[in-house]
């Protein structure tokens, strides 16, 4: 891959950069509308426009893939971005996940009378970051993207100003993101050193077509790549900022965060440690695996304790990050598939999962004890059983996405040999079911006299977003053949 | 005589090394942005001195890029202070454990 | 070759039931009536298939009813189904286990929510038990947790949230060694012969594997069925989660689920993994023995009747194990009868325990006393089912327990000798609960417990028909199971003995 | 042949089902009228197959009626053998069957259960019978299974009555023993053979080494001490006496304890093969026999008293089988049913006359108030003391003579015994029938009133079959007698020496020495006296201690084993590692909790320790 | 020493660059005042854009005094000001058991693994040049020119995004530093599109602050906290 130095002409495929330009035009059509509009933004608008323009992401992505069928992989402004499987369906997925998020979002807006259109700019801007991370081809772009999506949530989880949690998040999450950033970019840099390009394809080449002799250098530069990314994707030891932001931020914006920065993060660790690194996979692999141990272990450890819904789910989170480094660590086409249905199957459930707990904290955002989910089945029979469901799907329950995405990742593990992983990431995952079983348990229970049981009212946005979580994770785990095999496809053309 | 690239690369290392140290053991938030500062000013020391080794301007092209970074999580970041600042008229990261376990 | 379209339709039935039960949960009894006309149906088809089966299909594995779909390549999964030998008696003994426990539950057990749950299980459950295709089978297996989830959970004892956890995260512990061995499978056979994953029963039983890598399989499979068969020591969760669970659901787990394990056992870990089961025999064989004594021992200090249940079952499941391990055919095929009896057995155990906690709302074996005089037919059934436990002669109980221990006899002489024991233990410790119970002067509340209603008594009767015809004349049953465990034994011939 | 065998079957079967599906709508009139005809049948089916057999020259007949279970080389079939030991069998017990079963319609009158009683009975006749029939040895473990179940449920009869129901449980439960025995046998045989039909056996006996052959032998052997009482099984058949007295007479005298002997006698080809598993069962036999009589002579109860007497009688039967005597054995077996049936029918009439009343110390003088029933116990008393030329004189002169070929230490003991057997039961018969009237306080100063004649006539018929039984086998009569009748079935025979006519005589002559002496010694001690702590030792009283040995060496060992199983071993062990497991996972994430401490700084030192590690893997990788 | 310098001019100036580096951070994390700290900040900067002249990038170092010094330390400087930040804080005082010896092995030990890891690798592996084909890097003026052919060739899409970082920073900084308005949280970008954040008082702890001058008067609001 060389440079087209010496002229000013780049050349663009628009069609590769449109997600991220229609997601940023969107955001910056709300910046202008709500600096130029005399009122306030009517909420209304600006969710309207985020929907209309995440639509219009999955409408590109369609014909994205079209393209992909017809000419294959691509890379364009100056090989900074790519076209393949991969960018493609992870971008749909985020657009999605931005969509639903918007409607969960827009539905806490009016129940919590918070008006105007900042939610709107930052998530569609955040998310551009996002959809450019699942593209970058360069570590530069990749850390821009990074930087831009994380920039967004930083804001988005102090958006809630009335409490001091969401402060108290959002400094910590600033803090350690920008420690985490300036390891990320130190690691850029050392491979930069090392290869001599931040191009994720030259990186490749220059590894592929070069026996590194020395590679200290390279695995510096790869490590501090790797600890950025496991900032991101929350995995242990990388983790703790997780549990106290996701408890700290607003619950829309969780659910939002807990999605997003999933996808775009795994898309570019993928892309960094097993497209541009991936002749070093042996050194990184011992590395991903006591991650994965940790992770997997861990966050189903800590969850355990827990009695605050966003908290668990924060951990099981990170248990579910785990499972997904399982994908990245067997680093094969079987792997990256796994990875990329795990991404798609959990991001539309864990928003679901955040819409349902959003309506549970009712108004001021508050009650998100376990206690407060008791006996919900039983007074709202539809809403405790979508939980439920979308809970087994977590647990990794048969006939439900979890329970397929699980199995592809460990699929993938043990094809590349990785039986004690995979043994030791299903363990894990027996220790969460107990704590998804006992808020199942929670959610049967008999109600309790002296808790407040008033009816949870659904507005019909929400609703539709818990509809489309939960269809969908029923949906793929009756019938996962497509997605499985789009995501398979997907990762043919996943190097340029 | 050239300076050869590896002084200025253990000279980054330890200017990063310090202001990690610093985000470890300073509780005012002011400050740990500093270190952070200081962190990617090595990065940027590392970026200049690799162009130079190997006659890639990219290298030089990515430190703007890192600066303009930089600028962007100070602001954001310096919001974020002042947020907090309101409501506990501290700087100091340690009083923030509301969020714990 | 018979259509598969049985086997998808006794799969479906209770599905479909269980969505039209929750359909029609608003008239009262509706939901109930739905289902028992599911558990008719369903009977009666797995009789058809029964009488329909025949062992002499063309295939060498005896397989009938069979077809396969590929759902999703890669992930490689198919729904994949057939029907053999060993197969065949558990349909039959799931459908009856739904219409029984649908019978004998309690009236407040007629819930909508309760039935749908149970019509679901045993969907569920029937498809794990015709599965052709390994990850079918486990995704079928894991379902079953569900259903069993919630019916515990939900209407279960004092301490049916504990029971219910312990149960589910026992079994979805133990699982995880399973899937990953089935992976292991299906990838060293995708390893070893190209084309897309597969998981199927035939493709599986091809692959070439190490003798230390089946070992290793082979011990991953064991502690996924043993924790559910029970085998010694993975039982405990079995106690008190039979203890809890309510009665529906006790005989579900006992009679038909823990069937599943020593099924999976026999099917894939003894059938897909031959070679291994020749080293690994003694340990298991040992496990068994000492399970049978174990359980036979604590049967006897149990405090309630439900737990009392639990461990003796847990003797019979051991007994099922040591003829599943034994490697002779005779000894498989008992084992293979023995689940079906044991099923039944366990059925009119559960039933009549049932019947008496609604007398006396007690399991407690120290609240009854006497019981015979008050209630002697009650006593009597209790008496037969009792017998056909201890493997008394002339009913169903002896047959396979007889066969188990011949079998294993000439294979594993000295297991087979003390195992023997346990023939003797289970009358100490079943005499022992019935001497409790239905022995002595009833007095007090005991004097007045009513004796079996005609409904009771009903719901009973197939089962003590199937204990005495099953005892007198298990032939035609012996002639449909052994064509395939013997298909299935010979296949480690050449190293083991197949007497 | 076909067609008769089964009936003998059949028949009990059919009264059997008939009560159980009808019991509710038919009267106790009916029903034991009913019972005792089915039984009747059954034995004049088996006078039929006898008289057929005996013009059947092969004096074998199979009939096989279908397939029971039959899976890869094991085929079972459900068949018939009648040849001249299972039709013997079949006479004896289908005939004292009908006695006792007429003897009980009177004896049970106005019980509860008078029905339920029925169905027991006539299913244990089935379960005998079949147990008798059986052509393998699967089918004889369905009778001998049969009886045994049969034996419970008669035995806790009174389940009211904690004795009872403990004895009925504690006699299956030894029998389940023995069962174990016979399991272990079968399988044995099984291994090597790879057949369990008795023809079938007996043709491959070559292929069990010496060393099976000894096996299967003290397989069988533990199977019969079980069923048959013999040490160390014995101690079940005392306290089976709780059970009304003509279960006593017929299941625990005449039929079902003898099952064992029969076991070992059919299986008498196997024997021949292993000498030291036919010692083994003499010394087993004449021990029990010994020990049993002693423990007789200190018995209070009256059935108790015959117990021990049943015990010590078939181990005259285990010793005959021991010695290869098998025609012995079996002339023993009938002619103790004939006697013992009498004893103990005679024994429930007197109880019955006393209003249940079993203490022999309350009983005296009877004599006078029991005209049919003293005439015909006498019978019965004089026959097993051995005195000629009753029955038993005759029989037990058999074994003696036979064993005396064979061991004189086991004559000696056997002699020992017959003198202790006469003394025990002249004890019984003297404090019974003789010396003073002590029934008033239990009779309330009523008289005692003899029984009535449903209950006498089969006394009558017993007391007559004693008085002639030894004419079954007389010593000189060969040719006509038992043994030769029973001769083919035993193939072969370990060769009994020839014994000269004075060496017989001689012998006869100690029996009849040792019978008076114990007669003597009886009346000399017992005319005058209830109680005599110096002749009913202690240790006796309590049949050796046998019970408290089993309890302190097996029961308790076992109930504490159970205990620490439940308590130590499932709760602490087993389930606490699992709960344990699960509690350290709480702990740990508790634990892991507390690093989760809320302070940023530690966060990012716990990054950076993470990056430390990493970079020193790196390190360590590229060295 | 002077003639070490006289000789080698290149290791003067790097031994300078290396001295204002390191104390300028050493000062930003010992020193206990928020504004010394930026003080020394600026002094590391200096020392970051000496040693960015010395190595051939002449446009970094002005960019670096420009936007880190010019802009980014007077930002924090502000700040500080504005907040009227405690000075109560002792930096020497840890309260965290355990905190500083743990952030001291872990940072030498990270540090020392990283060049040693470096080392291995004789310091640079990558091929020369990949983006000016090989030609040497010119400095002054020629520097400018290839740093805006990269930044508009290769480094195209970076560029853009650097303008929607700078955007979303703007609007995030905008929407953190106003005032609590819990139930209206409208943007009033009319007065604030320039990017500076614009301070709010601080009204909850009663204290006057630089932030009182910059408040709109023109819509004044009912304070709430």
């Amino acid at each position: 891959m060389i440079a087209t130095a010496g002229t000013l002409h780049v050349s663009i495929h628009y069609l590769v950069i449109l997600p991220v330009l229609i997601l940023f035009g969107a955001s910056l059509v709300l910046l202008i509308a709500s600096a130029m509009w005399r009122r306030t933004v009517p909420t209304a608008v600006t969710t309207a426009t985020t929907l209309a323009a995440s639509l219009a992401v999955l409408v590109v992505t369609y014909f994205q893939w079209r393209c992909l069928d017809k000419s294959g992989p691509s890379s364009t402004v100056a090989h900074a971005v790519v076209l393949d499987g991969f960018s493609v369906v992870a971008t749909a997925v985020i657009a999605l996940s931005v969509a639903m998020a918007a409607l969960v979002a827009h539905d806490w807006a009016v129940r919590e009378n918070v008006r105007g259109a900042e939610y709107s700019i930052l998530a569609l801007a955040s998310s551009a970051g996002a959809v450019l991370m699942t593209q970058a081809n360069d570590l530069v772009v990749i850390f821009l993207g990074l930087e831009i999506l994380s920039l967004g949530l930083y804001v988005l989880v102090a958006i809630d100003r009335r409490k001091g949690e969401s402060a108290e998040a959002a400094l910590k999450y600033f803090i350690l993101g920008g420690f985490a950033s300036a390891i990320f970019i130190y690691g850029a840099a050392l491979v930069y050193g090392a290869t001599g390009s931040t191009n994720i394809s030259s990186v490749s080449y220059f590894l592929g077509s070069n026996v590194v002799l020395h590679p200290g250098l390279l695995y510096a530069g790869g490590a501090l790549l790797l600890v950025g990314f496991a900032f991101k994707i929350a995995a242990v030891p990388f983790h703790m900022w997780s549990p106290d932001v996701y408890e700290g931020a607003p619950t829309p914006v969780t659910g939002f965060m807990a999605s997003i920065v999933k996808v775009g993060a795994f898309a570019a660790l993928i892309r960094v440690m097993i497209s541009g690194l991936g002749t070093q996979l042996a050194t990184w692999r011992p590395i991903f695996w006591v991650l994965i141990i940790l992770t997997t272990v861990g966050g189903a450890l800590l969850a355990l304790p827990q009695r605050n819904a966003k908290r668990l789910l924060a951990y099981s989170s990170i248990n579910h990050a785990g499972f997904i480094l399982v994908g990245v660590w067997a680093g094969t086409v079987l792997g990256n598939a796994a990875t990329l249905f795990y991404l798609a199957t959990y991001a539309p459930t864990v928003v679901a999962t955040f819409a349902i707990v959003t309506l549970m904290g009712g108004l001021g955002d508050e009650r998100h004890s376990l206690e407060s989910y008791r006996g919900l089945a039983r007074r709202q029979p539809w809403l405790g059983a979508s939980l439920a469901v979308l809970l087994l799907s977590q647990l990794g329950a048969p006939l439900t996405a979890g329970f397929y995405a699980k199995y592809s990742v460990l699929a993938a593990a043990v094809d590349s040999g990785g039986v004690a992983l995979a043994l030791v990431a299903l363990l894990s995952a027996a220790i969460a079911a107990s704590f998804y079983l006992r808020w199942t348990v929670v959610l049967y229970a008999e109600p309790d006299d002296e808790i407040d049981v008033s009816r949870v009212v659904v507005p019909r946005g929400t609703a539709l977003v818990i509809g489309v979580g939960v269809g969908l994770t029923l949906l793929l785990g009756v019938w996962p053949g497509p997605l499985a095999a789009l995501a398979q496809h997907a990762t043919v053309y996943f190097t340029p | 005589m050239t300076i050869p690239a590896s002084w200025y690369l253990i000279l980054a290392a330890l200017l990063f090394g310090i202001g990690a140290f610093g985000v470890l053991t300073r509780r005012s938030a002011l400050i740990m942005f500093m270190c952070i500062e200081l962190m990617l000013n090595a990065v940027n020391v590392t970026f200049v001195t690799f162009a130079r080794s190997m006659s890639d301007i990219g290298g030089q092209t990515i430190v703007f890029f890192v600066m303009v970074v930089a600028a962007a999580e100070v602001t954001v970041g310096l919001g974020i202070v002042v947020a907090v600042f309101r409501r506990r008229a501290s700087t100091s990261v340690d009083e923030l454990s509301e969020l714990q376990g | 070759m018979h259509s598969s379209l049985w086997l998808s339709a006794l799969i479906m039935l209770p599905l479909l039931g269980a969505l039209v039960a929750m359909l029609v949960r608003r008239r009262e009894g509706a939901s109930y009536a739905v289902a028992v006309v599911v558990g008719v149906i369903e009977v009666a088809l797995s009789l058809a298939v029964a009488t329909m089966y025949s062992s002499h299909v063309a295939s060498a594995q005896s397989f009938d009813f069979y077809s396969r779909h590929v759902i999703s390549a890669p992930l490689g999964l198919a729904y994949d189904v057939a029907l053999d030998g060993l197969s065949l008696l558990m349909v039959v003994l799931t459908a009856l286990v739904l219409l029984l426990s649908l019978l004998g539950g309690r009236d407040q057990r007629r819930e909508p929510a309760f039935v749908s749950w149970l019509l679901i299980l045993t969907g569920l459950t029937m498809g794990s038990f015709v599965a052709h295709d390994v990850l079918e089978f486990f995704v079928f297996f894991e379902l079953t947790l569900v259903p069993c989830y919630f019916i515990i959970s939900g209407w279960g004892g004092a301490e049916r949230a504990r029971a219910a956890l312990k149960f589910f995260l026992y079994t979805f512990t133990a699982s995880a060694f399973l899937l990953v061995g089935i992976l292991y499978m299906g990838f060293a056979y995708q390893h070893q012969h190209g084309g897309a994953l597969t998981f199927a029963y035939g493709a599986l039983a091809t692959t070439t594997l190490s003798h230390s890598t089946a070992v290793w399989l082979f011990v991953a499979f064991a502690i996924a069925f043993g924790a559910k068969a029970p085998i010694w020591p993975l039982h405990t969760w079995s106690p008190l989660t039979y203890a809890e669970a309510p009665t529906a659901g006790s005989i579900e787990l006992s009679a038909l689920l823990a069937k599943l394990g020593s099924y999976g056992l026999l099917r894939f870990a003894v059938g897909l993994l031959p070679l291994a089961q020749v080293s690994v025999r003694p340990y298991m064989l040992t496990l068994a023995v000492v399970g049978i004594l174990y359980g036979s021992i604590l049967a006897c200090v149990a405090k309630d009747l439900k737990r009392f249940v639990a461990y003796s079952s847990l003797a019979q499941m051991s007994f099922i194990t040591l003829g599943v391990m034994s490697g002779s055919t005779i000894g498989v095929t008992g084992a293979v009868l023995l689940m079906f009896n044991h099923g039944v057995i366990t059925i009119g155990f559960f039933l009549i325990i049932g019947f008496l906690e609604r007398r006396r709302s007690s399991i407690a074996i120290t609240d009854f006393r006497g019981l015979q005089r008050p209630a002697p037919v009650l006593a009597a059934l209790f008496t037969v089912t009792m017998l056909a436990s201890i493997g008394l002669p002339g009913l169903s109980g002896f047959v396979s327990e007889y066969l188990i221990l011949i079998g294993t006899f000439t294979t594993h002489a000295w297991w087979a000798a003390v195992a023997s024991l346990g023939v003797l233990a289970s009358a100490v410790y079943l005499l022992w609960a019935y001497q409790r119970v239905f022995h002595g002067r009833a007095e007090g509340a005991n004097a007045d417990v009513p004796d079996a209603s005609t409904a009771e008594r009903w719901v009973l009767v197939p089962v003590v028909v199937l204990i005495v015809v099953l005892g007198v004349f298990p032939k035609p049953v012996l002639d449909r199971i052994t064509p395939s465990v013997h298909t299935l034994v010979t296949q480690v011939a050449p190293v083991g003995a197949t007497k | 042949m076909n067609h008769v065998a089964p009936l003998i079957l059949v028949f009990p079967l059919v009264g059997f089902l008939l009560v159980l599906l009808n019991g509710r709508s038919l009267s106790n009139r009916f029903v034991g009228a009913l019972a005792t005809g089915v039984v009747a049948l059954s034995f004049v089916a088996s006078v039929v197959a006898l008289v057929l057999l005996l013009h059947d020259r092969a004096r074998e007949v199979n009939v096989q009626l279908f397939t029971w279970i039959s899976v890869d080389t094991l085929h079972v079939p459900v068949a018939l053998l009648v040849d001249p030991l299972s039709v013997t069998m079949c006479l004896f017990v289908t005939g004292i069957s009908a006695l006792i079963h007429l003897y009980s319609t009177a004896y049970m009158k106005g019980e509860t259960d008078f029905r339920k009683f029925f169905l027991y009975l006539n299913l244990f006749v089935f379960s005998m019978l079949t147990l008798v029939l059986a052509n393998n040895l699967v089918l004889t473990f369905v009778g001998w299974e049969g009886v045994g179940v049969c034996s419970y449920w008669l035995v806790s009869f009174y389940f009211d009555r904690e004795a009872a129901a403990s004895a009925g449980k504690k006699a299956f439960i030894y029998n389940r023993v023995g069962d174990v025995g016979l399991l272990v046998a079968m399988f044995l045989i099984f291994t090597h053979t790879h057949t369990l039909t008795y023809q079938g056996i007996f043709s491959s006996t070559s292929l069990l080494s010496p060393t099976v052959a000894t096996l299967i032998v003290l397989a069988l052997l533990l199977a019969a001490t079980g069923k048959s009482a013999q040490i160390p099984l014995f101690n079940w058949l005392p306290d089976a006496m709780e059970g009304p007295t003509p279960v006593s007479a017929l299941i625990h005298a005449a039929t079902m304890v003898t099952a064992g002997v029969y076991l070992l006698v059919r299986m008498s080809p196997v024997l021949a093969l292993s000498s030291s598993g036919r010692m083994s069962i003499a010394v087993i036999g004449g021990v029990t026999a010994f020990v049993a009589a002693t423990i007789a002579c200190a018995q209070k109860d009256i059935k108790k008293v015959l117990a021990f007497s049943t015990v010590s009688q078939i181990g005259y039967m285990v010793l005959a089988v021991g010695v290869g005597a098998y025609g012995a054995a079996i002339f023993l077996m009938v002619s103790h049913a004939f006697f013992k049936a009498l004893l103990f029918l005679g024994s429930g009439s007197v109880i019955h006359s006393l209003g249940g009343e079993q203490d022999m110390r309350k009983m005296g003088g009877l004599a006078k108030w029991l005209p049919l029933t003293f005439p015909t116990f006498l019978i019965g008393w004089l026959t097993i003391s051995g005195v000629p030329p009753f029955a038993g004189f005759w029989s037990k002169g058999d074994v003696l003579t036979n064993v005396f070929a064979h061991d004189k230490v086991l004559w000696a003991l056997g002699v020992v015994t017959a003198i202790l057997t006469a003394y025990y039961m002249s004890r019984l018969f003297v404090l019974t029938f003789r010396g003073s009237e002590r029934f008033r306080e239990v009779t309330h100063q009523h008289d005692p009133h003899e029984s009535s004649l449903v209950m006498t006539i089969p006394l009558l018929v017993l007391a007559t079959l004693s008085v002639l039984g030894g004419l079954l086998d007389l010593p000189w009569a060969h040719g006509f007698s038992l043994t030769d009748f029973l001769d083919p079935t035993f193939g072969f025979v370990a060769a009994t020496p020839t014994q000269s006519t004075v060496l017989q005589t001689g012998l006869a002559i100690v029996d009849v020495a040792a019978a008076l002496v114990g007669l003597a010694a009886a009346f000399t001690i017992w005319r005058h006296r209830v109680e005599s702590p110096r002749f009913e030792p202690a240790f006796l009283e309590h049949v050796w201690y046998w019970d408290d040995a089993y309890d302190a060496v097996l029961a308790r060992p076992l109930e504490r084993a159970a205990r620490v199983s439940n308590d130590v071993v499932e709760d602490r062990v087993i389930d606490g590692a699992v709960e344990g497991l699960g509690g350290s996972m709480r702990r740990s994430g508790e634990g892991m909790r507390k690093l989760q401490s809320g302070m940023v700084r530690q966060y990012a030192v716990a990054m950076v320790l993470g990056v430390t590690i990493i970079v020193i893997y790196l390190v360590g990788r590229v060295r | 020493m002077l003639a070490v310098a006289y000789a080698f001019p290149d290791v003067l100036v790097f031994a300078c660059a290396a001295l204002l580096i390191l104390v300028g951070a050493i000062g930003v994390i010992a020193m206990k005042n928020p504004v010394h700290s930026a003080l020394s900040l600026i002094m590391c900067l200096l020392g970051v854009a000496l040693t960015f002249l010395a190595q051939r990038a002449d446009f970094l170092a002005a960019a670096e005094i420009i936007v880190y010094a010019g802009a980014i330390v007077v930002l924090f400087l502000f700040v500080i000001m504005f907040l009227g930040v405690d000075k109560t804080q002792h930096p020497h005082v840890e309260p965290l058991v355990g905190q500083r010896w743990l952030a001291g092995v872990g940072v030498t030990v990270t540090v020392a693994g990283l060049i040693t890891l470096m080392a291995n690798s004789h310091w640079v592996s990558g091929v020369l040049s990949v983006s000016t084909g090989g030609t040497a890097l010119a400095g002054g003026a020629g520097n400018i020119t290839q740093l805006g052919d990269s930044v508009f060739t290769t480094y195209l899409l970076a560029f853009e995004a650097t303008a929607g970082l700078l955007i979303i920073a703007v609007v995030g900084a905008v929407l953190l530093a106003r005032r609590e308005r819990p139930l209206d949280l409208d943007l009033d970008l009319d007065d604030e599109v320039e990017g500076e954040p614009s301070p709010a008082p601080d009204d909850d702890h009663g204290t006057m602050t630089p932030g009182d001058l910059v408040t709109d008067a023109a819509t004044p609001r009912e304070v709430s906290s």
